[in-house]
C-alpha cells in the first residue's frame, strides 16, 4: 500500500504538470492571436474611422479607404456562400445518406479528402486557367467567388457530414417507418436538425476564405477601383440584377497586400487598419458561428 | 372492423415521389462529383501548362539538378532547392504545431470541462482565420528580430521564423481535428481505464490517443498539407532565394512562394520561366498527394474497431 | 443605368507602374466627375501584356518593353499598340547608414558583385574592392521575375537576367528596404520610390557614370542624364483600337499632359516636358509599334526612343 | 438445490381460453415462409415459417441476439436501409397477398401500410402536432382541417389527447418518456396501418408508463394486427394472444400464449421461460 | 385471471441455508450510510443504508432507472468523471475504514483497490496480454517476468487462459463477446482488487457465455467481495448471497437472497420479482 501510495502521488503530479503544460500552450496560442490583433489595432488606429470605410483607394495614404475592398469582399463571400453551401451540403448529403458502397463513392471520398489538402495557390492557378481564361469569366466577382467556393468546399462537406451524422439513427428510422422516401427523410428531418452544424461549418469555411490572398492574387484582382459594382437591386422589374457578378472588384486581402508593398510608409498604417478590420470580420463570423452552434444545441437536445 | 386498405390510392403519389427521389439523387451525386471534377481540372490545367515546359526541360534535369534559376540568363531547372525549402519550412512548422496541437487536443478532450472546450475550440480556430499576409509580416517584423536575439547571426530572412509562424497558424487545425478524433473514442474505453486506477494522463496517453490514432493521423496530414501549401508567409519572411539547404536558419524559397512571385511578376506568359510555375505547381500537388496517400495508408493501418 | 457612366477604361500590368497609373486614374476620375471609370490592376508586366494581347484591357502598364513573344501574340490577335514612356525609374543602390566604407561605386564593382561568376566566390566586401573590409557581403534584390532585375543585370553585368543566384530576393521592395536597414553588411537595389521615403534610414550609393562622375540618384540627375546607367523609362502601351474611344483618348492625353506632377508625387521621375510633348504627338498621330524590337536596351534617351520607327 | 419462485402472471388462464378459440378462427394477416435474412455473410434468420393472425397480438420472445428485432424489421423492410443485407423466402401480406420482402415491391409502399414503434421513444424534434401529422403530410394530405381531425383521433387512440391537447405546439421532446412513447404510437396510428410492429416498446419506461402502454396495446387489438418484441415474458403473457419463441435465428416454438407459457412443447422454450438464461 | 408460471431457480433453497448462516458471521467489507447522489439537480440516490459482507456476492436488482448503476459506480467514484455530480453521506470500506466518497479520499486510490466490470465488454484495442497487464503498468510495474506471471494468473482465474494462451499478442477485440467479458474480468483481477463491481456483466452475452461468467462469479467468492447489478432475477438468485431491491433511488429491501425471493417483506419487491413490471 505504501509503495502504491508513492506511485499515486507521482502519477497525480504528472497529471497536474500536464494540465499546466496544456494551459501554457493554450495561453501562448491565444497570446499570439491577441498580440497580432493588438499590434494591428495599435498601428492602424489613426485610420480606423468612418472615412476609412467609405473612401476609395488613393495615392495619398491619408485619403485612401477600403470601400471598394470591403464591398468586393462581401460580394465575393456572398457568391462563395451561395455556391459552396448548396454544392457542399448536397455532396455531404449524398455521401452520408445516399451513397452506395461502390467505387464512385470511394473516388468522391478520396477526392474530398485530397482537396482539403490542396494548397490554396493551386486553386489560384486553376481559377486563372479555368474560370478566367477557359470559361471567360475574366477577373470578375463570379470568378473569385467560385474559386473560393471550391477552396472551402471540403470544409463545408466535412462539417456537414459531421452534423448530419449526429442526427440519431432512430429519428431516421422513425421517418422511414412512416413511409417517407429518402429525400423526404433528408429534407424534413436530417437537414433541419443538423442546420446548426451546417451553418457553423459554412461560417468557418467563409472565415478561411475571407483572408485568402494567394488565389485571388493569381486571378489578378484589381487594386485600384474607385467605384462599386452594379447594385444587385434595381428600380425596375425584376428588381434583381446579377450584373455585379461580372463586375471587376478588389478585395480586402488584395488591398492590404498592395498597401504593404507600397513605398510610402503611410500606407503601412492603412494596411494595419485594413488587417484589423479583416481580422475583426473573421472574429465576428466566428462569433456568429459559436452563437449558432449554441442556439441549435439548446434547441435540439437528443 | 376497418377494411384493409389496398395500396392503390397511394400508387400514383408513390410513383411521383420516387421519381422525384431519383432526380434529386442524381443532383446530389452531381454535387459530389464536383470534387472529382475539381481534381481533374486541377490536374488538367497543371499538366497542360507544364507540358511545354517539359518539352524544353528534360524531366531528369528537373528532378536531379540542384539549382533552380529558371529566370536567369543561364537557366537551371532543378526543382530540388524549392522542394528542400518547402520541406524544411513544413518540418519547422510541424515541429511546433504537432506537439502544441496534440497537447491542446489532449487537454481539451480529457482535462478541460465541457464549457471550456466549447468556447476554446472555436476561439482557437480564429488563429487559423488570420489573413496570411498578416502572418507574413508578423514573422518578418516580430518573430525574426526576437529569434535574432536568441540566435545571433540569424539572417533577416530565414525559414525558421516563417516555419514557426506557419506552425502557429496550423495549430488550430491539428488541435481541432485531433480533439474530434479523441472525443470519438467511446466513453466506456475511458471508464475501463479509470476503473483500473489510471490517472487522466495515463488514460489519455495509453487508451485515448492510441484509440484515436487514425483520426490524429488525419489531423497531422491536414496540418502537413496546410504547411506545404502555405504561400504568403514564406513569400514575405523566408527570402525568395532558391537554396538547396536543410538548415532552417538559412533563407530559401518554397514552391508556393515561387509561384506567387512569378505570377505577379513581369515575365512574358509564353516564356519557359513563366511556364515553370505550372511545373512547380504539379510538384506541389504531387507532394501533397503523396502525404495524403501515406496518411490514408497509415490511417487504415491504425484504424481501431471498438 | 446611365450609359455614359458605364464607360470603363481598363489598365493592368506592372506593379512598378501601378502607383503612377493609380494617381492618374484617381485625378482623371475627379476631373471627369466620375463619368468615366478607370480600373488599374496588378498582374505583372507579363500578365498585363497577356490580357492586353487578348483584347481584355485598354492599356498595359509595363516596366519593360514588350517582348518578342508578346509582340507575336498581339500581332496574332490583331492588336496594335502605341508605346508611350511615362516616367523614369532610377534604380537605387543602397547600403546601411552605418556602412562607412562605401560612398561611390563603379559599374565594374557592381558587376563584380552581381555577375554569375561571383556566386560562391565574392563573399565579402573585400572580395569586391581590396579597400573595403573583409566583412560578409549580404545582397538583396528584386525577384528574377521583375523588370527591375532585367534592367539592372543588363546595365551592370551587361546581359539581361545574368546574375548570381545567392542573394535574397523579394517581390516586395519594402522587404529589401527592411534588409538594408537591419544589416550593416547589406547592399540592395530597388526602385527610387522605395528609397525616397526612407532616405534617412539608409544610404544611397553614388554611381560613377560613363563620364567618370559619381552621381547619386535624384530627379535632377536622371533628367539631365548624369545618373546613368541605372535610370530607365517605364511605359504604358495603349491599344490602338481602344484609343479610338473618346474616353481612352482623353485619359491618355490627360496622362501625358497632366501626369508630370503626379509622377513626382509618387516618387518617380517625370520625363522632360519636351518628351511628354513628343509622346503626345506620337499618340495623336497613332504611331503604333515598339521602338525596341522585342528586347530591352540600356542607355537610350526617351527622345531617341520616341523618334524611332515602330516595329511589330 | 432448486428454488421454486412462483410467478403470478396476469393473462388468460387456459381454462377460460376464449382467445385461443378466436385465434383458431381469425384469418391470417401475414405469413412468413422460409424467411431467411443475412447481414453480409452473417445469417441472422434461418428459414422461419410463421403466421400472424389478423386483429391479434403476437409476441416474439427469445434471448438477446436471437433475431427478434431482425425478424420484426423484415415486415416493414427496415433492413433496406442497411447496405449489404439480403432477404430470402417471403412474407405474404393479406388480403391482397403481396410479398413484403420481394424485390419488386416498393419498400415505401410497404412502410405506408405497416407502422412501427421503437424501443427508445423517438419523437421528431418538432411540435407534438407535427409529429403526429407527419405521416399524413408524407402521404400528401394538405387540408388543415382534415389533418387536425386525424391528429386528434390518433392522439385519442393513443390515450394521450387529454394530456397534450393544450400544448400541441410544444416540442415532442418536452414530454416524459412514457408520453413520448405514446406520441410515437399516435404517430404510427395516424396513418391507419394494417399491421403495427413494436420493438420492446416499454423497455425504457417506468412501471406506470409500461402499464399504460400495455393497456393501449390490448385495446389496439380491436383495430389492428400487432406484432411485438419483448424481453419481458410477463409482458408477453399479459398482452399477447400468440407467442413465438426464437433462438439463434430460428423459430423454436409458436403457439397460443396460454399454451406456450404453461405447457411449452420444447425443452429450450421451457429453459428460457423458466429463466435458465436470457 | 392470473396465470401461475412456476420458475425453478438454481440456488440454495432455504432449507439447507448454509450461506445465510455464514452470512450472519461474515464481517462487513463496505458500508453505505445515508448515501445520496445528485446528477446536477436530479437526485438519483436517496439516503441509502446498506452493508456489503466480505467475500460474499451481493446482487442489486430493480427496475430500469432505479439507480442500480448509479449506486454501484459510487463505490469506485466513477461519477467523479461526470461534471456536476455530487455525493452525500458515506461509504466506508473496511478493514481500514476509509470513506470512499469523501472529498479527501483520492478517487485514483479508491479505484486501485476496487475493480469494475462493465455491461458491454470493453477491452482496450490492445493485445490480450496488454489488456491484462494494463492495471499493473499503470501502477508502475516494469519487470517483464513479474508482469507475465501476474497476467497468466489473472487469465487463469478468469478461466480464459486455455483459450488464449497461444495468442496473447492478438487484439483483445478479436475475441468473442463472452471471451471479451472474461478478459475484462481478468483485467480487473490482475490488480488484486478487494471489491469487484459488476454492472449487468452478462446482458450482452449469449446463454453459454452467461453461464460461464456466472460460474466464474461464484468461484470468485473465495477471494473477493462482489457487488453485482443484474436485471435478471434468476441470475440474482443463482449467483448471489444477498440481494438488494432498489426502486426510484431508494433501497426498498435488502436480505439474504433465499429469503428475499421466496418471502419478500415488501409489496413492491413482490410485485417486481413476480414480473408485474420491469
Ligand atoms: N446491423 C447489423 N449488422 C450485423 N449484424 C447484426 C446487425 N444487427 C444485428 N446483428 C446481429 O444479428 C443477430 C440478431 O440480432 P437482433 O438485433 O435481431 O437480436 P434481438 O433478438 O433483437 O436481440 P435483443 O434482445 O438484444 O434486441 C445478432 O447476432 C446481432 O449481433
Ligand atoms: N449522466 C447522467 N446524468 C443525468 N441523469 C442520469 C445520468 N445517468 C443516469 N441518470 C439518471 O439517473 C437515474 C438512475 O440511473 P441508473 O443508470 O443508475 O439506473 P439503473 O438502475 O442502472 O437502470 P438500468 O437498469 O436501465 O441500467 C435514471 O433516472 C437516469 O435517467
Ligand atoms: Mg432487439
Ligand atoms: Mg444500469
Amino acid at each position: 500500500m505504501r509503495a502504491a501510495q508513492a506511485g499515486v502521488e507521482r502519477r497525480k503530479l504528472f497529471d497536474k504538470l500536464f494540465v499546466l503544460l496544456g494551459l501554457v500552450v493554450l495561453v501562448a496560442a491565444f497570446a499570439v492571436l491577441f498580440a497580432l490583433f493588438l499590434d494591428l489595432l495599435r498601428q492602424g488606429a489613426p485610420r480606423l474611422d468612418w472615412d476609412f470605410l467609405t473612401s476609395y483607394a488613393s495615392r495619398k495614404p491619408e485619403q485612401a479607404g477600403i470601400l471598394a475592398a470591403w464591398v468586393g469582399t462581401s460580394l465575393i463571400m456572398v457568391v462563395t456562400a451561395c455556391v459552396a453551401m448548396p454544392v457542399g451540403v448536397a455532396a455531404a448529403i449524398y455521401l452520408e445518406e445516399y451513397a452506395p458502397k461502390n467505387w464512385v463513392t470511394a473516388i468522391i471520398e478520396i477526392n474530398v479528402t485530397n482537396l482539403a489538402g490542396v494548397p490554396s495557390i493551386i486553386y489560384g492557378l486553376l481559377a486563372l486557367g479555368l474560370f478566367v481564361y477557359k470559361l471567360g469569366l475574366g477577373q470578375s466577382i463570379l470568378a473569385a467567388g467560385l474559386t473560393l467556393a471550391l477552396l472551402i468546399l471540403p470544409i463545408v462537406i466535412v462539417a456537414t457530414r459531421e452534423a448530419v451524422r449526429a442526427v440519431p439513427r432512430p429519428i431516421r428510422e422513425a421517418a422511414y417507418a412512416l413511409g417517407a422516401t429518402r429525400w423526404e427523410v433528408t429534407a424534413h428531418h436530417v437537414l433541419p436538425y443538423s442546420m446548426g452544424g451546417v451553418l457553423t461549418g459554412m461560417i468557418i469555411g467563409l472565415s478561411r476564405a475571407i483572408g485568402e490572398t494567394a488565389p485571388i492574387i493569381t486571378i489578378g484582382a484589381l487594386s485600384f477601383i474607385a467605384f462599386l459594382p452594379t447594385p444587385p437591386l434595381t428600380g425596375e422589374f425584376p428588381f434583381l440584377s446579377f450584373a455585379w457578378l461580372k463586375d471587376a472588384f478588389t478585395a480586402m486581402p488584395i488591398q492590404m497586400f498592395n498597401w504593404v508593398s507600397r513605398p510610402d510608409p503611410g500606407f503601412r498604417v492603412n494596411a494595419a487598419a485594413a488587417g484589423a478590420i479583416l481580422l475583426g470580420m473573421t472574429l465576428l463570423m466566428n462569433g456568429i458561428a459559436i452563437w449558432l452552434r449554441y442556439r441549435f444545441r439548446k434547441k435540439i437536445n437528443w | 372492423m376497418v377494411t384493409p386498405k389496398s395500396p392503390a390510392p397511394f400508387a400514383k403519389s408513390i410513383r411521383r415521389r420516387r421519381a422525384r427521389d431519383r432526380v434529386i439523387e442524381s443532383l446530389l451525386l452531381l454535387a459530389g462529383l464536383v470534387a472529382v471534377f475539381t481534381t481533374l481540372a486541377i490536374v488538367w490545367i497543371l499538366v497542360a501548362e507544364a507540358l511545354p515546359f517539359f518539352s524544353h526541360v528534360p524531366l531528369a534535369d528537373f528532378l536531379t539538378d540542384t539549382m533552380w534559376t529558371p529566370l536567369f540568363a543561364e537557366p537551371r531547372y532543378g526543382i530540388l532547392p524549392l522542394v528542400a525549402g518547402t520541406l524544411v519550412t513544413t518540418f519547422v512548422a510541424l515541429a511546433l504545431a504537432i506537439p502544441a496541437g496534440t497537447i491542446i487536443a489532449i487537454y481539451l478532450s480529457e482535462f478541460a470541462s465541457h464549457r471550456v472546450r466549447e468556447s476554446v475550440k472555436p476561439a482557437l480556430e480564429m488563429l487559423g482565420a488570420v489573413p496570411t499576409v498578416v502572418y507574413g509580416y508578423f514573422a518578418l517584423v516580430m518573430v525574426t528580430p526576437f529569434l535574432q536575439k536568441l540566435l545571433p547571426g540569424l539572417p533577416g530572412f530565414n525559414m525558421l521564423s516563417a516555419g514557426l509562424v506557419i506552425g502557429i497558424m496550423i495549430v488550430p487545425y491539428v488541435a481541432s481535428v485531433s480533439e474530434d478524433a479523441m472525443r470519438a473514442v467511446p466513453n466506456y474505453m475511458r471508464e475501463g481505464s479509470y476503473a483500473m486506477g489510471a490517472t487522466r494522463l495515463q488514460t489519455a496517453t495509453r487508451v485515448v490517443v492510441p484509440g484515436a490514432l487514425s483520426g490524429i493521423a488525419a489531423a497531422y496530414i491536414l496540418g502537413i498539407s496546410r504547411a506545404v501549401g502555405e504561400t504568403m508567409v514564406v513569400a514575405v519572411a523566408a527570402g525568395l532565394q532558391p537554396n538547396l539547404t536543410w538548415n532552417p536558419t538559412e533563407s530559401a524559397a518554397t514552391i508556393t512562394s515561387f509561384i506567387v512571385q512569378v505570377s505577379l511578376g513581369d515575365l512574358p506568359h509564353e516564356s519557359i520561366g513563366y511556364q515553370s510555375i505550372f511545373a512547380a505547381g504539379l510538384v506541389l500537388l504531387v507532394i501533397t498527394l503523396a502525404f495524403n496517400i501515406v496518411g490514408f495508408a497509415l490511417t487504415r493501418r491504425f484504424r481501431e474497431a471498438y | 443605368r446611365d450609359a455614359a457612366a458605364q464607360q470603363t477604361i481598363k489598365l493592368d500590368g506592372s506593379s512598378t507602374v501601378f502607383p503612377i497609373s493609380e494617381a492618374v486614374a484617381e485625378e482623371f476620375q475627379i476631373a471627369r466627375r466620375g463619368k468615366v471609370r478607370v480600373t488599374v490592376g496588378i498582374s505583372g508586366t507579363g500578365g498585363g501584356f497577356k490580357k492586353f494581347c487578348r483584347g481584355e484591357i485598354d492599356i498595359s502598364d509595363a516596366s519593360r518593353p514588350i517582348s518578342k513573344s508578346e509582340m507575336d501574340a498581339c500581332a496574332k490577335a490583331g492588336i496594335q499598340y502605341i508605346e508611350l514612356p511615362v516616367a523614369y525609374d532610377a534604380l537605387t543602390v543602397a547600403v546601411n547608414p552605418k556602412n562607412t566604407w562605401v560612398d561611390t561605386m563603379t559599374v565594374a564593382e557592381l558587376k563584380k558583385m552581381w555577375e554569375p561568376a561571383a556566386q560562391g566566390k565574392v563573399k565579402t566586401w573585400k572580395d569586391v574592392n581590396a579597400k573595403w573590409p573583409a566583412q560578409p557581403l549580404k545582397l538583396f534584390g528584386p525577384g528574377a521575375d521583375s523588370g527591375t532585375f532585367d534592367y539592372f543585370t543588363e546595365a551592370t553585368v551587361g546581359k539581361s537576367k545574368s546574375s548570381r543566384g545567392d542573394f535574397t530576393a523579394s517581390e516586395d521592395d519594402n522587404v529589401l528596404v527592411q534588409g538594408v536597414e537591419s544589416d550593416v553588411n547589406a547592399l540592395a537595389y530597388f526602385g527610387y520610390a522605395y528609397y525616397a521615403p526612407n532616405a534617412l534610414k539608409m544610404k544611397a550609393v553614388k554611381i560613377v557614370n560613363s563620364k567618370g562622375q559619381a552621381v547619386g540618384p535624384s530627379p535632377k540627375g536622371v533628367l539631365d542624364g548624369s545618373y546613368e546607367p541605372l535610370s530607365r523609362p517605364i511605359f504604358i502601351y495603349v491599344s490602338k483600337a481602344s484609343a479610338q474611344r473618346a474616353e481612352v483618348k482623353e485619359f491618355v492625353e490627360f496622362y501625358l499632359s497632366k501626369g508630370a506632377p503626379l509622377v513626382e508625387e509618387v516618387k518617380y521621375v517625370p520625363l522632360a516636358k519636351k518628351a511628354y510633348d513628343l509622346a503626345l504627338a506620337n499618340f495623336r498621330a497613332g504611331k503604333a509599334g515598339t521602338a525596341f524590337g522585342g528586347k530591352n536596351e540600356v542607355g537610350l534617351t526617351v527622345e531617341e526612343l520616341l523618334a524611332r520607327e515602330g516595329k511589330f | 438445490m432448486q428454488m421454486q419462485i412462483s410467478m403470478p402472471v396476469e393473462a388468460q388462464s387456459l381454462s377460460d381460453a376464449p382467445r385461443g378459440a378466436i385465434a383458431e378462427t381469425a384469418p391470417a394477416k401475414a405469413c412468413a415462409s422460409k424467411l431467411g435474412f443475412w447481414y453480409g455473410n452473417m445469417q441472422a434468420l434461418k428459414g422461419l415459417d410463421m403466421e400472424i393472425r389478423d386483429k391479434r397480438v403476437t409476441a416474439l420472445i427469445g434471448p438477446s441476439g436471437c433475431g427478434k428485432s431482425t425478424f420484426l424489421r423484415c415486415f416493414n423492410r427496415m433492413h433496406d436501409l442497411t447496405p449489404g443485407t439480403r432477404y430470402e423466402g417471403s412474407i405474404h401480406l393479406y388480403p391482397d397477398d403481396i410479398d413484403l420482402v420481394s424485390r419488386d415491391v416498393d419498400p415505401i409502399e410497404v412502410r405506408m401500410r405497416i407502422g412501427m414503434v421503437f424501443q427508445k421513444p423517438n419523437p421528431f424534434p418538432k411540435s407534438i402536432f407535427e409529429n403526429v401529422a407527419y405521416g399524413l403530410r408524407v402521404r400528401g394530405m394538405r387540408a388543415r382541417a382534415l389533418i387536425e381531425e386525424e391528429v386528434e383521433k390518433a392522439l385519442r387512440d393513443a390515450a394521450l389527447w387529454d394530456e397534450v391537447k393544450d400544448r400541441l405546439q410544444s416540442s415532442g421532446l418536452s414530454l416524459s418518456g412514457g408520453q413520448q412513447q405514446r406520441l410515437c404510437i399516435a404517430r404510427a396510428l395516424a396513418t391507419n396501418p394494417e399491421l403495427l410492429l413494436f420493438d420492446e416498446p416499454t423497455s425504457a419506461l417506468d412501471p406506470i408508463a409500461t402499464a399504460r402502454i400495455e393497456e393501449l396495446i390490448t385495446a389496439l387489438r380491436e383495430r389492428v394486427t400487432v406484432l411485438i418484441v419483448t424481453h419481458n415474458m410477463q409482458q408477453a403473457a399479459r398482452v399477447s394472444d400468440y407467442t413465438a419463441f426464437m433462438y439463434l435465428g430460428e423459430l423454436v416454438e409458436f403457439d397460443a400464449t396460454s399454451k406456450l407459457f404453461t405447457n411449452p412443447g420444447r425443452k429450450a422454450t421451457e429453459d428460457y421461460i423458466t429463466g435458465r438464461y436470457g
